[in-house]
């Protein structure tokens, strides 16, 4: 195993590297950017590098920086996480060219699944079902228009160079193409430099089916079974997890099948997740994910298998040493992003410092978390702040841990998703598990849930009134005063 | 004292009468029995309502205000009644006003107007891109453009103002 | 199932009924003497209802205060979790006398189990094995002279009327007997108005095996295996596991089933714990607990039972719906329990108000804890302030984690048991799994460990030299100040 | 400026220098490259040494300060060079002195001697509960009680003098 690795992200995935690593033995060098120094990521790690910058440009983006913090800090491999450099071939051949190890697949597998259409090519190749649509990349927005006419509409256009959801449009009709090309391709241009787009059939009411698939260096591999990872919006999943409702015994016998048929035609190794639209028992492949996925926890929870350990498992060389009939899963298991952003306006960002946190606890809630108080939430980075995951003996019983989970939240100084994961849990669809990726979309969360009105109204002017009159008073910050306000009607007060 | 708390789409009225070392509380005129005990000076509180208990947590001190109440956040704008009497002052001597702020935190990718120039309702006015999206503002209705508060690249916070229209004489 | 249940009791216990009862949609009704007027177990539930007072003896203790709030709050059952008056047949009886439920096995079965002499009686009885020593309780130190040439030294000396190793007194030698009469028959007076004790051998170098049992109303009962619970200091635990090294598949399905007899054998219903001295293959029964144990989530976590919810499912009358062949324990589980008490002077109860706090969270591990920040210890409640779980899939996996775990954990303010269960953790003869309930008291935890005197050292000065410089400019108390400090050879400072 | 920190049963020498807003850090002469930076002003703190990182917690404003890393906690004492002269002085002025004080929190339940009474070493004295437990306090020493400094029944603190105990004359 190895001595000592370099984990070249933040955040929470970073935490989760770093906790799987030290349990192993293993230390770990964190990174950082200069908004960073304090981060938990930062002060968990054994060792700490700093990148400089404060823009991921600057820092957790530039992959001379991290191999150059690997080398200086003695680390033997590089764990990418997700997001930044993860999915980036060049920067995988990089550290191998470096003598380090790279935690993730062959440089060559990352490229071709980074690729929607040599990605397309490939399984279409390999007999894995795949969506249809063009499998050239187009330039302008007449050739779409054109090619509409066979494809059907809705269709979807969507960055060539991207992943997860990024610069994607669905186009409903033909007087959409025109805006829907220019925003995604110049969102195309600036993202990745490369503003070519590819097209596809946009399926509708379409469920998000993934399967988590391992392989080894020696021609060994299993799947983890499936998540489901359909309450998402614009692509960004809210809520997933595992196994589907949707997805039976030998359903998801096939659906594994396939999914290491996809692998291997790559030369898989280390861990991945390929990507389905699942519609009505049919499935078309989407893409494969060439890292571990944020939501990799809800596998971790029903399956009882550590997916990071397997990760430097199988990147150090070790074969899998059990077989498919080994992974056995048990239960059910949600998680829940929590992100900076607020639903009551469409989910744009939210950004503040933390300056209140209570995490949920008690049996079967996971808390994966990069929060602490005194955190500053800017604009910088990925909006995902925490991930809130239960464990129960069937769904309903985790649909109800997790919302007692959620209850016992509190993020104070910024505003999360957690409010919207609420309405999603409570509607009798999702509790029924009929719901596809427009679900969430479809939900009214501009107005205020939970049915406490009067009693936050109550609450807000309590505060604001006691801390007026602490301010008028001078008293010191630090004072607790608290008010016992009572209903006599004898008071005849006030009507 | 009272205060008028918006929530949502509507607003409600709460009136805060100190008696005795008590606080007598009132939401639109019925009057409501609350115990309200800060627990850590840092957002979290006990509160105790008829025989029901809560571990709220509220943050800000001025005129927004958050409270969450068992994993719901409900974010209110709270004016007293002299803040109400100022702010419809105001009201009253810049009219209904034509700028557009920003509703988000962003970066100004591109400006797509100047000033002078006539919009029609719906027409592109700049880019803001926030978390990796890039999101058109568009005119609310027709007009002429007056100012422009940003440059490109510049970045905003939510309510910045971004640019001023003047209603087209018609 | 219940509308509403009363939960008479505090602390991390009540939290974990609450989480349970809400995740039922059962609603819960907390009690809090004026300490706990902002206890996280009073914010947590549903409704809350003021006993008065700030000793046990004024709130928690006083049954009529309880059953009183239970009626008054139209709860329709009251849950005693551990401790207080989990274990005391009045309390049940009138609690039922009260038209409502009891969560918790039958006055009856807690009367005989809680009488040590009664208890021994009805298992011999039943043919469950039982420790040599006296059937009858003694009441003068000369009497135990002339057992104890008969049973041998060295031999135990127990309150008749007590529980969870209170007024236990080990004596190695006749010249020892009259102050460990003296004192244990003492502290039986004042804690339970009896000062009768009950005699029997010193099982050496034994291990503290226990097995959890179920029954239902019905006839219906499971077990759900064992926990081991041999670290320990004066019989209060500190580190339990499950499953126990010591007892393999056949082991655990005789001990099982004979646990399962000493349920029967009083007409045993609900949730109840067998312990047993265990010596070399050879168990002897030691006491029955009548009601959840702390340490009851190692269980869970190994079982995916939760055992709240059993206990609520069986009060209200239901069946257990499964067999002893359903039960399928997976992996390995630990709990350390984070007591206020200090390590480095003999576990002395430490107090103090919680400044400071970070939790430990990540892939399988579980907090159970009842802190928040400003909570004050005090010495009137028992010490117990949280429980860290762990799970893994393996002992070694589970200790790693529990290690890690506990790294991340600080409370700042008050002295814990967490650096002796860190110092336990280290020991290789705890990880080959060879150790007895006496392991813990033959380590030395005077001295500090960890390895980072120097580092602690030079923080705590620094520490201080900026509060001090603080204070002297008069800056904000709020203010942040860091510091970088180099190693310059160059500077040629300081020797 | 130069601090005395008592760790178990060691004591270290730290001396802090400031130099140009840098803070330059020995321990027992060995210079130690620190960087300290507070997190929330509650207590967590980053630290980095020698490549090495650490999210401590600090907390005790006076002489007794606890420090917390990666799980183990060092309670130490510590004194700056003033008040290490000050306490020296006070020792001089007292004498090895004969009083025993508690060790914990508790009630007294039991006075076992009384003022004039002569005490064999190891002679309980009183019983202090704490945390349920009854605990027998014994004479470290022959000796005769001077003092009694508590009655029964009532509450002790870790640090209250409990007895006082003058040597025997031979």
């Amino acid at each position: 195993m190895f001595r000592r690795i370099l984990v070249a992200n933040r955040g929470e995935i970073a935490l989760r590297v770093i906790r799987t690593a030290r349990e192993m033995g293993v230390e770990t060098v964190a990174v950082y950017s200069e908004f960073d120094r304090l981060a938990l990521h930062t002060r968990l790690a054994d060792r700490a590098v700093a990148l400089g910058g404060s823009l991921p440009s600057e820092s957790y983006l530039v992959g001379e920086k991290i191999i150059e913090a690997a080398l200086a800090s003695d680390a033997e491999a590089v764990h990418p996480g997700y997001g930044f450099l993860a999915e980036n071939a060049a920067f995988a051949r990089a550290v191998t060219d470096a003598g380090l190890s790279w935690i993730g697949p062959p440089p060559d597998a990352i490229a071709v699944m980074g690729d929607k259409i040599e990605s397309r090519r490939a399984m279409q190749a390999a007999g894995v079902p795949v969506v249809p649509g063009l499998v050239d990349p187009i330039d302008d927005a007449e050739a779409v228009v054109v090619a509409a006419e066979e494809i059907g509409f809705p269709i979807a256009l969507k960055a060539a160079a991207g992943g997860g959801g990024e610069g994607i449009r669905i186009v409903r009709e033909p007087s959409e193409i025109a805006v829907a090309f220019r925003t995604a391709s110049g969102e195309a241009s600036s993202a990745f430099g490369d503003g070519r787009l590819y097209m596809e059939r946009y399926v509708e009411r379409a469920r998000h089916v993934e399967l988590q698939v391992l392989f080894d260096h020696h021609g060994g591999a299993v799947h983890f079974g499936e998540r489901e990872c359909s309450i998402q919006r614009r692509h960004q999943k809210l809520i997933e997890e595992c196994p589907a409702v949707v997805v039976d015994e030998g359903l998801r016998e096939r659906m594994g099948a396939v999914a290491l048929q996809a692998g291997h035609a790559v030369d898989y190794q280390g861990a991945g997740t390929v990507e389905f639209l699942f519609c009505e028992g049919e499935y078309f492949f989407l893409e494969m994910n060439t890292r571990l996925q944020v939501e990799h926890p809800v596998t971790e929870m029903v399956t009882g298998v550590d997916l990071v350990r397997e990760q430097l498992r199988v990147a150090c060389g070790e074969e899998i040493g059990y077989g498919q009939a080994d992974v056995v899963m048990r239960g059910h298991a949600f998680e829940v992003r929590v992100n900076a952003e607020d639903p009551a306006s469409g989910f744009l960002p939210s950004t503040g410092t933390v300056k209140n946190l209570r995490l949920p606890g008690g049996p079967w809630v996971r808390v994966d978390s990069a929060l602490y108080r005194g955190m500053e939430v800017g604009l910088n980075y990925d909006p995902l702040l925490a991930k809130v995951v239960v464990w129960g003996e069937d769904r309903a019983v985790a649909i109800e841990r997790m919302r007692r989970a959620l209850a016992e939240l509190n993020v104070g100084g910024v505003r999360t998703s957690v409010p919207a994961a609420l309405v999603v849990l409570d509607q009798s669809a999702f509790r029924a598990g009929e719901f596809d990726t427009s679900f969430l979309e479809g939900l009214d969360l501009s107005q205020p849930h939970g049915g406490r009105v009067e009693l936050a109204v109550a609450i807000a002017a309590v505060h604001r009134h006691t801390a007026a009159r602490r301010q008028a008073l001078g008293a010191d910050r630090g004072d607790r005063s608290g008010w016992v306000a009572r209903n006599r009607m004898d008071r005849n007060w006030p009507r | 004292m009272k205060y008028f708390v918006r929530i949502g789409d509507t607003e409600l009225e709460v009136e805060l009468v100190e008696r005795l070392g008590e606080l007598l509380v009132a939401v639109e005129g019925e009057s409501l029995a609350i115990e309200y005990e800060p627990v850590d000076a840092l957002g979290q509180v006990g509160i105790l309502t008829d025989g029901m208990s809560f571990g709220a947590s509220v943050e800000g001190d001025g005129e927004r205000v958050a409270v969450t109440i068992a994993g719901h956040t409900y974010h209110v704008e709270i004016e007293d009644e002299r803040e109400r009497a100022a702010h419809a002052a105001e009201r009253r001597a810049t009219g209904s006003g034509g700028t557009i702020t920003s509703v988000m935190p962003g970066v100004v990718v591109a400006l797509l107007v100047r000033p002078g120039q006539e919009v029609a309702e719906g027409e592109p006015l700049l880019i803001l891109e926030a978390m990796k999206m890039q999101n058109e503002i568009a005119a609310p209705g027709a007009g002429v453009v007056t100012t422009l508060h940003i440059e490109q690249g510049r970045s905003v916070g939510t309510g910045d103002k971004l640019v001023t229209l003047r209603d087209l004489e018609a």
